[in-house]
């Protein structure tokens, strides 16, 4: 770890309080979670559905609104001054950073186009003013950009409904890199895509993010994107982070349960044999289990499993990992 | 362009047909009417004088050649489409022998003037206020809006106007309660009329807008509170789109659609006339026309009236019809 | 966003606080360019006049005629004041004389008077008398064609002063269509019509007058006419009374009741038309000004026109006589009243209105008659008249009323009226029983053995004390066992009445002078020979569609006497006899009329106490109260 | 069904008022069972008393307890609005579904008929229906001739949504699932629809017994049968406002307002327990 982080996500937590209908509940979404952004990276995070990893992009983005609540914790951007989460920050602040240095691609990306507004307008409402320059100098750009991403200028004149599923997404990605960010926060960009339009998407982000050299951070809990487009990743299960590290040594050896079965369970060629998959669901987060939250479905769950929550631990270079039954238990 | 031009011309051959059918239902429903114009005047004129039995008899015959009511009623309704082509809707049987065409003309004015700018201007408002109420849900004064909204808006139209009309005429009388215009002012394009029929509208206008604004508040507000959760709208916040064009472009001009077509019926809907308004403030217009039409079992006055309320609304739905795919770029892929 | 709310909120503000303050407080409901000083604003009950341009009150219906014009602009021959008149009930207006009849009625000499002049300056004469007629029988389709025509052979003028009816047959009230109750013929300009190629679609605008004033301006949306004083208003026939005070006259359509009192109150209507009740009563107590007909209690004007319940005699059930009496003895006349009128209300027991001369010449000479008068179920005899209603009604409204109340016996009868039929049920299942009606368990059945159903006609909106009194006897009748039903029929009334379908309803066939004691007004069209077969249009006023050989005798001796023949007294008692014998309809009351004179810039209106003329804005006899009125100091 | 009612009264505040004004609402239109006094009779207690003990409500000028009258002509009212308001719901929501999602000539027929019943003025209609029918014009053939009269309005919004519904993509992918049109209609259109439907049934509400009041004032109505609209009218013509019998008006006013707000407090809050977006939002954005 030479260089410094582009994000730092330092003990985050961010919890769901609500009080609706009379069930006071409160989900711990994001539970204690801690991981480094290199710049020029795609880090990818991965875990099944309700896993929190939306709830964790927002927590980040500084997106958090009631009933989700900040707890603790910071995800610290390097652009930012020190010590501030993007959650609070001064508003005029945001502003400038937004778009120009951090912007995203949200999960079904179908519908965050407006509608009825022309793609070139969508371009100016989000762009302009990081972009500046004349009217006429921002059609340059936007056009100069589009055509990077081999999109023909024409989309501009289109409405989305014109524009098909993949298309549009690409345009959203067109929208999301236009003024060239720091940072970039994918959710599931291409989970609605069918398995061609996919990699061309995937194509594109690898091409646009190796050009400009920004990070990304991607989230999806498809393994199979994972390893093909991240340099790093994290698995997510029931809030917790509960394995880090560089995506090639996670797929090589993955250390925690969670994750073998998440590796395990990607189809491969010439595969006849069936596969087992995990007993039992993810847990209700509102009534989370004692200890580690993946015992109840481990295979290999102990009694300290179950009263004992463990820790993240350094198990290799850039590779931790938060289970008991990993390499002896000496905490 | 060609499948526009198609789907206008859809749309036109629609609008002939709506307005036909329309005016025929309006025709047979005033036909069957069990009201004798005939009977109507002989009474007015007879109710108060010493008529002889026999004289009446006689008028009555002469009446019925006058009104045009003899012969067939296929003939009838063939001279009836004669005449609306040619834009006349006959005598009036019970102002006889003024043309409908001219008493409507004199209404119309009023109506349309009183109506329209009250429509629009509660259309307006309420929308703008309630896009607001429904963006800034927990500003206090847009609370405190809404609620009056909420409470006023169910009030019988009657009891508001009444109301406005003993607090500005008689508890405090500071309002003319009566007429169009002050009486004895000329009408004219000259300072005094027109300062008195803007001082006169002010409490038909006012209750109209009372009653009106609550509506549109009410449904944009519920429109705009739907469409702020909707994906491009949070979207478009994260990518930090000024506040006035995510609230015009993203949120009003999405929710503005179902609103826009209200608007354009609630336009049509003005040559109705707005009866309790008339009768209320004594305001002249079309309402009272009709009403009066109605009793003196008048066909001419009643048909004429509700031809031109039916060509009202129609041609106000061909109009937001024709430009709805400017206002929802994907309504003109379905046509 | 924020700041746009602010803006709109100032804007909204400051435009409220224009408008409230730029106009001066008082100039809101009356004419900004004339003294008040010098006008009049009275009621027009016609309402908004669809047609304002129209003038020529000789066609059909085309404009308004309660405007002013038939009070003010135009003038006929003679007028009978429904009160006691200036100088007495009768008043030579252009003739100079009452009519001259030949003997067998067959001709009507009239003599004018001289020196009266049209508005634009051309003296009247013979010839324009003689025109009102020529013009009309020539034009089938103007209003007084048929009953011109019907009459008049020829018309002659002889010289400027004498005009010479000829008539088709015997008619000795042929003058009555130039007499005013209301209205009547009006005479028209010859000179101004002589240069209209069709007089019925001439629209007589600007209108040349014949009476003391001329019109002044209108609005063309109908709501108001202003009139003005004539000049040369001496060369008219109203001249003889002096001076009129308003100079200027406005009859406006003020909107429903409650606007019409609080113009009132706000002093920017001087004459009210009609008013519900509680108007009056409001009126009466907030406003020290107001005064109506009576300075009390019950306060309005007692129009002469009987209100009742009128049945249609050629109904299956309602043909029998003592149904008709069985349905009258289930009323119990105070709670009618109560409904109806609060109590205000004059009610008579006979079928004469109970108002002008009429009591003295039928009411209090029958009264003997009537308290004899008895009824036989067959089974019993009972006297059903109860002399004391009428006290009785006084002390049911003491109590709230207090004051108010007339205590003096006879004060009690000229304001309440005499008696009235006592609620006798005993009599009325009698009567139904002999004519074959069965009683079910609270139920009366017809001899068919259906349940005996009476829908009861009201007009709703358009006379809501008639309508009032309507659901009270519904209700009466509903409890004595009838299935009773309220039918409104608000504008579809004149259609209905006129063609015979309703069982029965509230409303009027009689209609008298009130200032004169004939009676043929309204009884010669209860002529059988008038009578339509059911289903076919009754031509007015037997809308009880019922006839007898006996009022055909009265009717046709009426015909054969003069119109002030003291005779005529005697067949009227006839008529109340016979009539009452056969109830074809329950008379009830007067026609109240709550016109409400605001005193603040007018005084000398006519009241009880000063019955010199009719108040009713829209009787053409009102014209005479403008001569007494004064200007409040 | 039950659990949401509770669960709304338990902890929703504008339900729990909304319920609160309808109970009062009902409660009083259930006491008519029990009035002492048949609802037409006139003169039955003093005409004109103010609120006190013995009148609660005061008495009319036509010697009703204003209370018990009340409680009839709110029954009435009620019934007939919700009459109204059922009947012409089924009409727009089968024609403006059908018309949205069918498109092409199906669309074209029933438009046709649609806009030809959205132009006919309906006020003059409703008043000759009122003379042709005369005295068998009763408050239920009213409601019958006002709802056939008064869906088209609203079926053109429903379709209106419908049409943007079925340009989105998962109509079509209904559509390649093999689901019937019904099914589409039943399952896929009618959710989104659900908050339009149930906005326009209270505004038809309103709208039909704001019509029959003002038919009332104008008098054209059934008086044989007391409405809110009835009481106003007789109200009218004792000019019982200028004559300070205040309580004659406002007691059958509030009580319509009282109607109205309950019902759209409850419309509001039930919509939101529906409807996706808004719960989503208040549970907090789903925890994927």
């Amino acid at each position: 770890m030479t260089t410094q982080p582009i994000l730092r996500v330092d003990h985050l937590k961010a919890h769901f309080r609500s009080s609706y209908f009379g069930v006071y509940r409160e989900v711990p979404a994001v539970d204690d979670i801690s991981f480094d952004v290199a710049p020029n990276e795609i880090f990818g995070l991965a875990g099944e559905s309700s896993s929190g990893k939306t709830t964790l992009m927002k927590t980040i983005a500084g997106l958090i609104t009631p009933p989700l609540e900040l707890i603790g914790g910071k995800a610290q951007f390097s652009f930012m001054p020190p010590e501030t989460n993007l959650y609070g920050a001064d508003p005029a602040q945001l502003a400038r950073i937004r778009w120009s240095k951090l912007s995203y691609i949200m999960q079904g990306s179908m519908n965050v186009l407006n509608p009825l507004r022309q793609i070139r307008s969508i371009f100016r409402d989000f762009a302009a003013v990081h972009i500046g320059g004349s009217n006429s100098d921002f059609e340059t750009k936007t056009v100069n950009h589009l055509s990077r991403l081999r999109l023909d200028p024409s989309v501009l004149d289109a409405y989305p409904h014109e524009l098909s599923g993949g298309m549009r997404q690409r345009v959203t990605i067109a929208l999301a890199t236009i003024c060239r960010p720091d940072f970039i926060i994918a959710d599931e960009p291409t989970t609605a895509l069918d398995v061609i339009v996919q990699k061309e998407v995937l194509g594109m982000i690898r091409s646009i993010q190796r050009e400009m050299g920004s990070s990304v951070l991607f989230v999806t809990h498809d393994m199979g994107v994972h390893a093909a487009l991240t340099d790093k990743l994290g698995i997510m299960y029931a809030g917790c982070l509960v394995e880090a590290g560089r995506t090639a040594d996670i797929f090589n050896a993955p250390q925690h349960p969670y994750t073998r079965h998440l590796i395990h369970s990607l189809p491969r060629i010439g595969d006849t044999v069936q596969r087992t998959g995990l007993t039992g669901t993810p847990p209700n987060l509102a009534n989370p289990p004692s200890g580690c939250r993946f015992h109840p479905r481990c295979p290999l769950a102990s009694d300290i499993c179950r009263t004992e929550r463990p820790m993240m631990r350094q198990i290799a270079t850039e590779h931790r990992v938060a289970c008991h039954a990993v390499a002896g238990d000496d905490a | 362009m060609p499948a526009y031009f198609n789907f206008a011309i859809k749309r036109l051959w629609q609008f002939v047909l709506v307005v036909f059918i329309g005016i025929n239902i309006a025709y047979v429903i005033t036909h069957v009417t069990p009201i004798d114009p005939v009977e109507q005047s002989i009474s007015a004129v007879t109710s108060f004088g010493n008529t002889s039995p026999e004289a009446i008899a006689d008028m009555r015959r002469s009446l019925q050649e006058l009104y045009g009511l003899k012969g067939d009623w296929i003939e009838q309704y063939i001279s009836f489409w004669r005449r609306i082509l040619q834009a006349d809707f006959g005598p009036s049987l019970s102002a006889f022998p003024a043309p409908v065409t001219s008493l409507i003309a004199r209404a119309l004015p009023w109506t349309f003037g009183l109506l329209a700018f009250t429509t629009l201007v509660s259309w307006s408002v309420g929308n703008l206020l309630g896009a607001l109420a429904g963006y800034y849900r927990n500003n206090r004064s847009l609370k405190f809006f809404g609620v009056l909204a909420m409470a006023l808006h169910p009030v019988p139209y009657y009891i508001v106007a009444l109301s406005l009309m003993i607090v500005f005429g008689f508890i405090w009388p500071v309002l003319p309660i009566t007429g169009g215009s002050a009486m004895d002012v000329q009408q004219g394009w000259n300072w005094q009329f027109v300062a008195s029929v803007f001082h006169h509208s002010v409490l038909p206008a006012l209750s109209l807008i009372m009653i009106g604004i609550g509506s549109w508040f009410l449904g944009m507000r519920s429109l705009v509170s739907n469409i702020i959760t909707e994906d491009y709208v949070v979207y478009a916040e994260i990518g930090g789109v000024a506040q006035s064009r995510m609230m015009g472009s993203y949120i009003i001009r999405n929710a503005l659609a179902p609103q826009v077509t209200g608007l354009a019926m609630s336009l049509g809907g003005i040559f109705n006339g707005a009866v309790i308004t008339e009768k209320i403030f004594g305001y002249p217009g079309l309402g009272t026309l009709l009403v009066d039409g109605v009793y003196a079992g008048d066909y001419g006055l009643v048909l004429g009236v509700t031809s031109i309320a039916i060509i009202g609304v129609s041609l106000s739905v061909l109009v937001i019809d024709l430009i709805y795919p400017l206002i929802d770029p994907r309504v003109q892929v379905a046509s | 966003m924020r700041r746009l709310y602010t803006a709109f909120l100032a804007t909204v503000m400051a435009l409220s606080l224009v408008t409230l303050f730029s106009k001066n407080v008082e100039a809101q409901g009356i004419p900004q360019n004339i003294p008040r000083k010098e006008l009049l604003i009275l009621e027009n009950p016609e309402g908004t006049i669809k047609n304002a341009g129209w003038f020529n009150i000789w066609a059909i219906n085309a404009g308004s005629q309660s405007n002013g014009l038939q009070q003010a602009a135009l003038d006929t021959l003679w007028y009978i004041d429904p009160e006691k008149g200036i100088d007495g009930a009768w008043d030579n207006s252009l003739a100079a004389d009452k009519p001259i009849y030949n003997a067998d009625f067959t001709e009507m000499r009239v003599k004018l008077r001289k020196g009266i002049f049209w508005s634009d300056g051309v003296e009247f004469t013979s010839a324009d008398v003689k025109a009102t007629v020529d013009i009309q029988i020539k034009n089938p389709n103007m209003r007084f064609s048929a009953v011109l025509r019907n009459n008049v052979a020829s018309v002659d003028a002889p010289d400027a002063e004498t005009v010479i009816f000829k008539l088709h047959k015997p008619n000795s009230r042929f003058h009555t269509n130039f007499t005013v109750r209301w209205g009547a013929i009006w005479i028209l300009p010859k000179h101004v019509f002589d240069k209209v190629e069709d007089p019925t679609k001439f629209d007589f605008n600007k209108p040349v007058s014949l009476s003391a004033y001329t019109l002044h301006s209108f609005d063309p949306d109908g709501k108001w006419y202003i009139w003005q004083l004539r000049e040369d208003w001496q060369r008219t026939s109203l001249g003889r009374y002096g001076k009129p005070g308003p100079k200027y006259l406005a009859y406006v359509d003020p909107g429903p009741p409650e606007k019409r009192v609080i113009a009132q109150l706000n002093h920017e209507l001087d004459v009210i038309h009609d008013i519900a009740p509680e108007g009056m009563f409001t009126l009466a107590k907030q406003s020290k000004s107001t005064k109506a007909w009576f300075k009390g209690f019950p306060y309005g004007h007692p129009d002469p026109t009987l209100a009742g319940v009128i049945f249609n005699t050629q109904n299956e059930h309602l043909k029998n006589r003592d149904v008709r009496w069985a349905l009258a003895l289930m009323i119990d006349i105070r709670a009618v009243t109560m409904a109806a009128y609060r109590g205000a209300a004059t009610i008579s027991a006979i079928p004469v209105p109970p108002t002008g001369i009429h009591p003295d010449a039928y009411h209090k000479p029958l009264e003997a008659w009537v308290k004899d008068f008895e009824i036989d179920t067959g089974k019993s005899k009972h006297k059903p008249y109860d002399p004391n209603v009428s006290k009785q009604i006084a002390d049911m409204l003491r109590p709230s009323m207090g004051d108010q109340i007339p205590k003096d016996d006879k004060e009690i009868k000229d304001s309440f009226g005499l008696g009235w039929w006592k609620t006798n049920l005993e009599a009325a299942t009698e009567l139904l029983e002999r004519a074959g009606y069965r009683k079910q368990a609270n139920q009366w059945m017809t001899p068919d053995g259906k349940p005996f159903t009476v829908r009861l006609m009201v007009e709703g909106d358009l006379r809501p004390v008639m309508t009032r009194a309507g659901t009270m006897i519904v209700q009466q009748w509903k409890q004595a066992g009838i299935d009773a039903r309220v039918d409104v029929a608000q504008g579809t009334l004149l259609t209905r009445r006129s063609a015979g379908d309703f069982d029965a309803f509230i409303g009027w066939s009689v209609e008298t002078w009130g200032g004169h004691q004939d009676l043929s007004y309204f009884m010669d069209s209860w002529h059988s020979a008038f009578l339509a077969e059911p289903g076919k249009p009754q031509p007015l006023r037997n809308w009880q569609r019922w006839s007898h050989p006996e009022l055909d005798g009265i009717i046709e001796k009426i015909r054969k006497i003069g119109f002030d023949d003291p005779k005529g007294i005697e067949l009227g008692h006839d008529y109340v006899k016979l009539v009452t014998r056969e109830m074809p309809f329950i008379p009830l009351m007067a026609y109240n009329v709550f016109t409400a004179m605001d005193h603040t810039y007018w005084t000398g209106f006519p009241t009880s106490d000063n019955p010199y003329a009719n108040p009713v804005t829209n009787w053409g006899n009102s014209r005479y109260m403008f001569v007494k009125l004064k200007p409040a100091n | 069904m039950k659990r949401i009612i509770f669960d709304l009264l338990k902890y929703n505040n504008e339900f729990r008022i909304g319920v609160f004004l309808i109970l009062i609402v009902m409660t009083m239109a259930g006491l008519s069972f029990f009035s002492p006094y048949p609802p037409n009779d006139v003169f039955v207690v003093p005409p004109d008393a103010p609120p006190s003990a013995d009148y609660w409500l005061g008495t009319t000028s036509r010697g009703q307890d204003v209370f018990w009258q009340l409680s009839i002509a709110i029954r009435n009212t009620l019934a007939f609005g919700l009459l109204v308001a059922l009947l012409s719901r089924v009409i727009s929501i089968v024609v403006g579904l059908s018309s949205g999602y069918l498109g092409g000539w199906v669309d074209r027929v029933l438009m046709a008929i649609n806009d030809t019943f959205i132009v006919i003025p309906l006020f003059p209609i409703l008043i000759l229906f009122y003379f042709v029918l005369r005295d068998s014009m009763s408050t239920i053939l009213l409601a019958l001739i006002m709802s056939s009269l008064g869906w088209a309005y609203d079926s053109r919004l429903i379709r209106s949504v419908a049409m943007s519904l079925k340009t989105r993509e998962f109509t079509g992918t209904s559509v390649f699932s093999g689901m019937t049109i019904f099914e589409i209609l039943r399952r896929e259109h009618l959710p989104y629809v659900l908050p339009i439907i149930f906005s326009t049934t209270l505004n038809n509400m309103n709208w039909s017994i704001g019509l029959e009041v003002t038919l009332a004032v104008l008098g054209f109505m059934d008086i044989n049968t007391p409405t809110i609209g009835g009481m106003i009218y007789w109200a009218n013509q004792h000019t019982a406002i200028v004559a300070g019998i205040w309580w004659w008006v406002t007691f059958p006013v509030l009580t319509v307002v009282a109607t109205f707000v309950g019902l759209y407090l409850i419309a509001v809050s039930i919509n939101e327990y529906i409807d996706p977006r808004s719960r989503l939002s208040r549970m907090g954005g789903g925890q994927s």
